[in-house]
């Protein structure tokens, strides 16, 4: 089935307190060379039939306003797979 | 062969089984013995069709069936008198038992286990723990407002133990907030004997209106069989798999996780939509559906009708398009619910379901008849007495041993094993300061911090006081306290005392609130029934509680049987979690269980004995266990709850703190931490009047003791009280406002150091 | 009688204590359904606490696109009081009535404590009764409390005096310069993450020296908003 | 930077509630052509140096065992962007 995959990431500038905590988790585990974790989401949105270019324009806009809050998160990547 | 030749040759039907009547079926890999399989096809007059043999083998687990326990369980109706029966709506037997508590109000609580489950992934398993109980509560027609949890982990240094206690107490955490239901205290310990195998309590309690009592029964022909809430999905089903290889002749089982994934959000939606379906009378009944899914629910409500069932299969709504039927069957996804809906008020149902968004499909209808028949796409699958597979499952009398262990367990206590005891003050605040730091008796705030015990407005008491309290009714502050208790130790040495000693400690945290016992409820965890000297633990301990509760006078409402709780093949420590529930006229009679004032004088109310054995002291101090457990002392326990209750009614108790674990230190430690009031205290007249040491008068666990913080314009008021009662009253202590506690003569430690101890254990291996 | 609503989400679970407290104020508690577009004449609206819808993609991010937002949205831009207590703070930022977001506690856990604020503004609809820089005690309960928002952003707020409540002593969440609570420009919408909905009720809100759950702080926050409706 | 991403998706066969509430919304928007949406989680691991065959064996491990819970999530990609 085709997906739209949306990848949503906080904001460089604002703090992560979920990926420090995985850094800080990470560092603690023995693993060395890692300098910073950050923890987005990523939602794949599965349509019915194939991705017009009408829904995918549908889908970029929501992903704007609605799967990413644009305070704190920004959207790093819309891709059609499949 | 093709696919769809291999899906044709999958449905096992009625009709198929005459074709082929001599298939060999997976039962021994279901967990169905020899026996049993035998006993189906006698009760069928044929071989099960695979969906019937789902049906069987999850209803006849010993999860579903009790059928190693209920032998032993029948006691608790037999050792119920007439008397205790009184309040008791509805008893053992049903979803949770159902008690009248006054001016129309009923509540019903229950704790059941999610052990297993939660060793796998502990998270997940508390939390759906916590969601299988409330949907049991709701199920009676009541509206579920408080959680509690009894956890049990393995040691506290033990590197497992830590992913296990921040799984289990995140999923309690999440799943309770998100319902939006307080948690009003509960249970930790660690031991190594529950490192393998945690235990995973959860109770519930719900509220009701007299006349707002339902039973989960399937009456009235030409009623509607509904399935609303989440859909159902493949989890939670182990042993389906195995049928599912079995009908495949390619291909191999389809892998399915076994287990269950919550969805708090979908669950309180579904209490808020069943408590309208409710109050618009448009339902008859509503099953939970909890451990075998719609094979439970659907036997379980037929055959506490008055009539058959039919249900169409195929009409279930799916996660997974992939189920065979026989998985639907046995899926315990969580968040579902089966109603029983008179036709005409079937649009009020769909209606309120529509508002909730919940989801619901019209599954069949209760019939003529005594028989549950299941199609699938218009073939029958299933045609069976929905008793054979809910009611009449195998009872077995499983062979019972007394552990020759235990006696020379027994004869190991602190006297013969030679455990150095002390009468230096410094050596003695010293072990208080220990124990007060050791793991289960230090502070558990790092967990209960995690949940929310505000929402719903009427929480009068929750950690740290000795039971959780909410009121019922507004108006008149009507409300019901709750206190659950195990000591597995004391178990270890006795299950009989142990059990005894568990209800004991229950009832007297409910009475050191302020209100008054009424009933009971237990999770009975034990290891392997297949164990000899486990079946002997549990029969004694079933037989030490019941006994116990009649002297007591308060029923035994319903509970929850965990087997199988072992570590290798070793089993845990019996661990029978008592809960009793107590009734308070008004909760602003209410009791903390610490001073706030200075000036008060200090009470201890009973006697001490030198019973050390199997005490928080010796295994804190001396790694030890053996003995005797204390002596069980229930008339002295039913005059003391009913001076802490008549004490708090008058309003002269400021403050009470039954003792248990730890003994008058520990008690004394809690008392001054709960709001930070120093005390003075002397234990000469102690050590005079009981003939004890100033070991035991401190670290005794003697039972049926509490200390209490009285006014002093009271004192007279209140040792008469006492003394009217028989209750043995000694003043051992003041209250002063000194951020310490002294021990004349003996030692002074400073309330900031004491905290600081109870403060940091769990911390430092968990924070 | 002044009547104040309290919107029911899927999912809200402090409804109920919000319309108690609304009572106990002395005002008539209207109780309101996500789904309508109808605000039954209300002087006035509290977001309750919860988990609208879940909480699933960010907290109050669903709840803010329904249909009752869309009408609180408009009311509050023509001065319309409304509260957002904990989720409904949630729901005020992401609906953007009120800047910054919410995201998990820097600890990770889920924290329930009696938590000392400062008032840091009381020219509000909500926070009239207090006195400016007055300490109170509020129940806190949450998850996802830790507001962030970028420094310009947390530079204007302070300037412009928007910030209306501070946590004291411990920040419970990692909330950047100890923000609990925001206002709006206009002062009638006001969102922070304690409960003062359940520090209303003697006997039932959080400990006081003088008496254990006798904290009634929170009361105050209802009657703010009546004295400001006496006034207008 | 040199950064692993590692991104883990909920196990098909089991509930996810994150995407049930999503697809919801997303239908509630008026937006339709969508059947399912699924949440999950991307990882950013910023590393201090290049990505060695070591530390990348490190992170693939800790992504088995650690980002994800292997009892009802998958992994789905591991990657070295930059
Ligand atoms: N897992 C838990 N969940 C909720 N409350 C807990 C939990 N563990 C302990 N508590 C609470 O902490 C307090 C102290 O527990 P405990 O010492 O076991 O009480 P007691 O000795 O009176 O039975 C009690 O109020 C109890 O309800
Ligand atoms: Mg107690």
């Amino acid at each position: 089935m085709p997906t739209i995959v949306v990848e949503v990431m906080p904001k460089q500038e604002l703090l992560d307190p979920q990926g420090k905590a995985v850094a800080a988790a990470i560092a603690r585990k023995g693993i060395s060379g890692v300098s910073a974790v950050q923890v987005g989401k990523r939602f794949e949105i599965i349509t019915e039939g194939p991705v017009t270019a009408e829904l995918l324009e549908s889908v970029k806009a929501l992903a704007e306003d609605f799967l990413s809050n644009a305070v704190i998160e920004d959207v790093v990547s819309i891709e059609v797979v499949e | 062969m093709s696919a769809t030749e291999n899906t044709k040759a999958v449905l096992d039907t009625v009709e198929n089984v005459a074709k082929d009547p001599e298939r060999t079926q997976p039962y021994a890999a279901l967990g169905l013995k020899d026996g049993e399989y035998a006993l189906i096809k006698d009760i069928l007059g044929r071989r099960p069709t695979s969906a019937e043999l789902a049906m069987y083998s999850v209803m006849w687990s010993e999860h579903c069936s009790y059928k190693s326990s209920k032998k032993y369980l029948r006691q608790f109706g037999t050792k119920t008198t007439e008397e205790m029966r009184k309040h008791l709506m509805v008893g053992m037997g049903q979803n949770a038992g159902v008690v009248d508590i006054g001016d129309g109000w009923a509540v019903t609580f229950k704790v059941e286990s999610h052990n297993h489950p939660s060793y796998i992934e502990p998270f997940q398993g508390a939390a759906t723990g916590v969601g299988g109980i409330v949907r049991d509560i709701i199920s009676m027609g009541a509206r579920p407002i408080a959680v509690m949890d009894q956890l049990r982990f393995g040691a506290i240094d033990h590197e497992d133990t830590a992913r296990v206690f921040h799984g289990v107490v995140g999923g309690i955490s999440f799943y309770g907030n998100c319902l939006g239901l307080p948690n009003i205290g509960g249970e930790t310990y660690f031991d190594s004997c529950y490192q393998a195998n945690p235990l995973v309590n959860a109770l519930a309690l719900g509220v009701l209106r007299h006349e707002d009592l339902k039973l989960a029964n399937a009456t009235g022909v030409g009623n509607k069989v509904v399935l609303f809430g989440a859909r159902t999905g493949g989890d939670g089903i182990g042993g389906a798999s195995i049928l599912a290889s079995d009908s495949f002749s390619e291909g191999g089982p389809t892998k399915r996780p076994a287990v269950q994934v919550g969805d708090p959000f979908a669950e309180k939606v579904l209490i808020e939509c069943c408590l309208e379906l409710y109050a618009a009378d448009a339902v008859e009944a509503i099953q939970d559906l909890g451990a075998a899914g719609i094979s439970c629910a659907t036997s379980e409500l037929a055959a506490n009708g008055d009539g058959g069932m039919h249900v169409e299969l195929d009409r279930v709504l799916l996660r997974d398009e992939t189920l065979t039927p026989e998985e639907i069957l046995m899926s315990e996804s969580q968040e579902r619910m089966m109603a029983i809906v008179d036709p005409a008020k079937l649009a009020t149902f769909e209606a309120i379901c529509k508002k909730w968004e919940v989801e619901y499909s019209v599954l069949g209808e209760v019939t003529e008849g005594n028989r549950l028949t299941i199609d699938w796409h218009g073939e029958r699958i299933v045609d069976v007495d929905p008793s054979t597979v809910a009611v009449d499952s195998p009872v077995y009398d499983r062979p019972v041993a007394y552990p020759a262990w235990i006696d020379a367990l027994n004869a190991q206590g602190v006297n013969a094993s030679g455990l150095t005891r002390s009468e230096e003050g410094a050596q003695l605040g010293k072990w208080m300061l220990d124990l007060a730091g050791s793991a289960d008796l230090a502070s558990k705030s790092l967990i209960t911090n995690q949940y929310d015990h505000y929402v719903m407005g009427n929480t009068a008491l929750a950690m740290p006081d000795d039971a959780g309290m909410v009121r019922i009714d507004e108006e008149t502050g009507l409300g019901v306290a709750l206190a659950t208790d195990a000591n597995g130790r004391y178990c270890q040495l006795d299950p009989y005392v142990g059990a005894q000693l568990a209800l004991s400690e229950a009832y007297r945290n409910v009475s050191s609130a302020g209100a008054t016992p009424m009933a009971v409820t237990d999770c009975l965890n034990f290891g392997s029934p297949e164990n000899p000297e486990v079946m002997w633990q549990f029969s004694k301990a079933v037989e030490g509680l019941a006994d116990a509760c009649q002297i007591l006078g308060i029923p035994v409402t319903g509970g929850n049987v965990s087997f199988y709780n072992q570590t290798g093949d070793k089993p845990i420590f019996p661990t029978p979690v008592v809960g009793v529930m107590g009734v308070i006229d008004d909760v602003a009679a209410r009791v903390p269980s610490g001073p706030q004032d200075a000036g008060l004088n200090i009470y201890l109310l009973g006697t001490t004995q030198d019973e050390l054995d199997g005490s928080a002291w010796a295994h804190v101090v001396h790694d030890h266990l053996g003995g005797r457990p204390p002596a069980v002392k229930l008339e002295a326990e039913k005059a003391l709850s009913a001076v802490l209750g008549a004490g708090a009614n008058q309003g002269l108790i400021f403050a009470s703190h039954d003792l248990s674990d730890g003994g008058l230190a520990q008690a004394i430690a809690e008392f001054s931490l709960r709001f930070g009031m120093g005390a003075r205290y002397w234990l000469g007249e102690i050590e005079a009047r009981d003939g004890v040491d100033l070991t035991a008068a401190l670290f005794s666990e003697s039972s049926a003791r509490a200390i209490v913080a009285v006014p002093r314009e009271e004192d007279v008021k209140f040792i008469g009280l006492c003394e009217g009662r028989g209750v043995p009253v000694m003043r051992i202590g003041v209250t002063e406002d000194t951020a310490a506690i002294e021990v004349q003569n003996l030692f002074t430690l400073q309330l900031d150091e004491i905290r600081a101890r109870s403060n940091e254990t769990l911390p430092k291996y968990f924070g | 009688m002044t009547k104040i609503g309290v919107v029911t989400f899927p999912g809200s679970l402090d409804d109920r204590d919000a319309l108690r407290a609304v009572r106990l104020a002395g005002a008539e508690g209207v109780a309101l359904w996500h789904a309508d577009h109808d605000l039954q004449g209300v002087d006035a609206v509290v977001l309750p606490g919860g988990f609208s819808y879940g909480d699933y993609l960010r907290c109050g991010a669903i709840a803010a696109i329904s249909p009752i937002m869309t009408e609180v949205k408009a009311a509050a831009a023509k001065g319309l009081p409304v509260l957002g207590i904990c989720n409904g703070f949630q729901v005020l930022v992401e609906a953007g009535m009120l800047p910054g977001g919410l995201i998990r506690n820097d600890h990770g856990n889920f924290f329930c404590r009696d938590q000392k604020l400062r008032v840091e503004s009381t020219s509000t609809a909500w926070t009239n009764e207090f006195e400016q820089g007055e300490e109170i005690v509020i129940p806190l309960k949450n998850g996802e409390g830790g507001y962030i928002a970028t420094e310009e952003t947390l530079d204007r707020l302070e300037g412009e005096g928007l910030v209306a409540f501070r946590y004291l002593e411990v920040n419970p969440n990692g909330s950047l310069r100890d923000i609990a609570g925001l206002r709006n420009e206009m002062g009638n919408v006001v969102g922070l993450m304690p409960h003062p909905e359940h520090a209303t009720e003697p006997g039932f809100g959080p400990d006081t020296d003088a008496a254990m759950r006798s904290g009634t702080d929170g009361l105050r926050f209802f009657r703010s908003v009546l004295n400001s409706l006496a006034v207008a």
